[in-house]
């Protein structure tokens, strides 16, 4: 069903946790569709330093949330703006069709999370 | 890895006494049961015994069985066959709304083709009570179908007083009994019904067979047109090696019942026991009222799939009502109707023994269970509870 | 005493190697495809091996595949399942005479739902001009339905041009191919059918296994509702052993095709030229564009099961459409579309080859056929002709 | 399916044939139907000295004929008459129920003979 990578990064998820002192946080999902990510990153130089990562969800979610905060970490924010679904599918050696758009939250939370910093950047 | 199943309510090991049952069916007699030679008139007198042994177990007459290949067709078949048969007479149906899928759809496939059909609703342990289904009857009803036991939640349903109910108003009753038959006694006659659909796999049978009873005298349309098979009722090539396994399965679930209950209750117990000490996980289903091999819980904050898979990695094989681990990707309507909110319902565990599980396979799981639980619960952003998590609606983003 | 089988279109033998496929199946791998744990997971697999190499025998996608239980469930699937899905459309069906049951039967039960079907006739042969279903063709018109080869007589219809009218005018075209696929090359694609049905106890694959091949974009409404299973279009746990063989089945039938048409065909002339040499001994069914395993005969005088059975008592068994024969005591409709009169259809026989019918049988059988007929019409009071007999109906006294 | 009785009878019949000389002849049955029975007897002081079959039909048919024809020969007419299609079942260990009434044309056949016997005798 998942693949090896997929399994890897669910049973020994990376970034796990919470993070106080969050220079941004996205959330996004539904725990009434069954998943819900929520990224924490910390930002220095415009380039993502840390990033953390809470996760209720499949098996496939927890993975993707796991991938996109190693893919994210060290990226500038540009960069990790251009994280998408796919990329972070094809990163995992792909994601069985129907967890394509429920369980794959990861970029969407990041680029949250990426905004809510811009925006308190902003203030 | 030692491997514990305990999913027995999503099918079964064949027993071995069955397989071998079945193994001369797949060689030497391999006939075809409507021909007047050797192999075929051997295939024949095999089904036609194995007719006999699956109608003991619940008590019926030979010729009040009916194979088929599955209970879903038995239920389609129950629910199409009567319908179209007594149309004439009056066209509602009354259902609980925890029927499983196979007999819901046809439900909803009949209300498009002009009946109408009155949904039951259950309390919150999943019970239908009997005056609900006495209330919902009108002079229009001519079928009246409600599952024995919830392979989701375990609760075992009033069905002698609904039985008893349909009996006194001359209305069809049509019994699930998938996940029950085999397991618990299940007697046609004391229950009241004039049709039940059962299913050899869920007793250590194959895959492939399943039966309709049909209560000599009630007038059922077939689902399936053609031949002379099963007295004009089912056509197709009979399946003579699972309608075998079926037979001897059957005969081996009358004789073991007892010590079956015996052996899986109080290992059931333990687990629950066990489970309902862990922070914020409940029982689902009737604490009492239920399969005694089920255990199913709901656990907070963490969601189904997940835990199926790390218990999976720990070699536990369980199931979840969950969105996630099903592939309609919809949270079950088992545990909408009993009241669990959809957020509540993606937690979702159901655990179901069988005659191989052992103490130590309940040791394992219960120092297993609590820890997979912790693991997630750590990972998860409502740990501390739902805050934040209000939103009522799912709508699936493409 | 050493048996020949001559009855390979009832049902066949299973393959060694389509037996060994399957073992695995009811031993380990037992889980149920939809669960998410190893067992589950292999058997899922082994699912989807086999859907591919079951597409692969009729050169259809696999996702065009739906398993059932049985070519009977898929005739009805097909006929229903389209009626239901299309009836906006329009309400016309067309089938030909020559149908088999689970064809003819679905079809007058949607005649008693408000469809109306037309039963386009056939020729001496049992051929089927597909002209005369041009002709049928009105702009209700919404599926097409019509036998790929007889069982009875074993005439081949020229389906890739009924195909080809079909497509033309827009309409959803239905083959039953139960008696060909696996026996001599179908392509779905060539043929130009929306929907076949084909079964794989014809190819010597195991009972309890059917598919319906449903073209990409071709709407179907289900027959068994429930679960996901079969991507929502059929429902029930897989019957996962026989899916399996029957892609084994299929996967040998492909391979070995040419060879066992190659080996019976020239079997087949061998019984066809003896028996004709016999008086008043005729062949049904078209003598070139017929299945290459397939001999049928009227034999004058004497009835069918009377030959069958004393032919089993000399070890070969075959089959016959004489009313006595069948448990429905009704002379075959298809002898008699055929135009073959009602009192010389008792006397019908049907000898099918397979691939381990041997030259030795056949001498065998052409040593022993005649004389089975002598010592019929010994006691036949017809021996000498069929003066008297010419009372043209048959009314069953009680 | 059959009885061994049954297909005993069937395999080996008895007194199978015509009898050019017969005292009376009965046919019964269709050959639309599957199943044609025609019986002759010879009559000697009222009692059946010999009876022959000859029978297009199934292997009920034949067995059924074969039996009728045991059971007749030396019988009185009247002892004749009283078989019936159950005492011949009977006689042959049962026959399957979908037999009973379309291949067990015995008796009725005999019965013909006999009528047709007494007609030529009344002449
Ligand atoms: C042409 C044809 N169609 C349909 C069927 C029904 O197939 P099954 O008996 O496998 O259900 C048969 C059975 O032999 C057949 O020959
Ligand atoms: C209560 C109930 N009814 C019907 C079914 C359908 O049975 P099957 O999958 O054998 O078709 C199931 C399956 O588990 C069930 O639990």
């Amino acid at each position: 069903m998942y693949s090896e990578k997929v399994m890897d990064h669910f049973t020994n998820p990376r970034n796990v946790g919470e993070m106080p002192d969050a220079d941004g946080v996205g959330t996004e999902g539904n725990p009434v569709c069954g998943d819900v990510m929520k990224i924490f990153i910390k930002v220095k130089d415009d380039r993502i330093t840390d990033v953390k990562f809470q996760t209720f969800g499949c098996g496939a979610a927890i993975a993707v949330s796991s991938m996109v905060t190693e893919m994210a970490k060290g990226m500038t924010l540009d960069e990790a703006m251009k994280i998408t679904k796919s990329s972070l599918a094809d990163a995992l050696d792909g994601l069985p069709p129907q967890k394509m758009h429920c369980s794959n939250l990861g970029a969407d939370a990041l680029h949250k999370a990426i905004e809510d910093y811009r925006k308190k950047q902003g203030k | 890895m030692k491997t514990i199943y305990m999913d027995h309510v999503a099918t079964n090991p064949l027993h071995p006494e069955v397989l071998d049952a079945m193994m001369p069916y797949f060689r030497e007699i391999f006939g075809n049961p409507q021909s007047i030679y050797e192999p075929g008139i051997r295939a024949k007198e095999a089904v036609e015994n194995a007719r006999a042994s699956t109608a003991a177990l619940i008590n019926a007459k030979p010729k009040e069985i009916i194979f088929t290949s599955s209970g879903a067709e038995a239920n389609n078949f129950a629910l199409k066959g009567i319908a179209y048969a007594s149309r004439n007479k009056g066209t509602h149906i009354i259902v609980s709304k925890i029927e499983h899928h196979s007999v819901l759809n046809p439900a909803r496939f009949l209300e498009k083709s002009g009946f109408a059909v009155t949904y039951v609703p259950v309390d919150k342990y999943g019970t239908v009570d009997p005056d609900d289904v006495k209330k919902a009857i009108t002079k229009e009803t001519i079928l009246i179908s409600v599952i024995h036991a919830s392979p989701e939640i375990g609760t075992i349903q009033p069905v002698d007083e609904i039985g008893r109910i349909a009996a006194e108003k001359g209305i069809v009753f049509h019994v699930d009994a998938v996940a029950s038959a085999g397991n618990i006694p299940v007697d046609v006659r004391s229950l009241n019904v004039d049709l039940l659909t059962f299913a050899a796999h869920q007793f250590y049978g194959p895959k492939g067979a399943g039966a309709l009873y049909v209560k000599e005298g009630t007038r059922i349309v077939p689902l399936i047109y053609g031949g002379i098979q099963e007295g004009g009722r089912r056509a197709g090539t009979e399946n003579v090696p699972a309608i075998v396994g079926m037979g001897k399965a059957a005969e081996i679930a009358k004789r073991d019942m007892q010590k079956r209950i015996e052996h899986v209750t109080p290992l059931r117990d333990r687990i629950i026991d066990s489970a309902l000490k862990i922070d914020k996980v409940t029982l689902t289903g009737h604490p009492e009222r239920r399969l005694p091999g089920h255990a199913s819980f709901v656990v907070e904050y963490i969601e189904g799939e997940a835990m199926l898979l790390l218990l999976a990695g720990k070699g536990i094989y369980s199931a979840s009502g969950s969105a996630c681990s099903s592939k309609a990707l919809k949270a079950s309507p088992v545990l909408i109707s009993i009241g669990i909110p959809a957020h509540l319902a993606q937690g979702s565990v159901v655990f179901t023994l069988g005659e191989g599980t052992t103490g130590e396979d309940i040791d394992y799981f219960n120092e297993t269970f609590p820890q997979v639980i912790g693991r997630l619960r750590e990972i998860s952003p409502y740990a501390k509870g739902w805050e934040g998590a209000e939103d009522p609606t799912c709508t699936v983003k493409k």
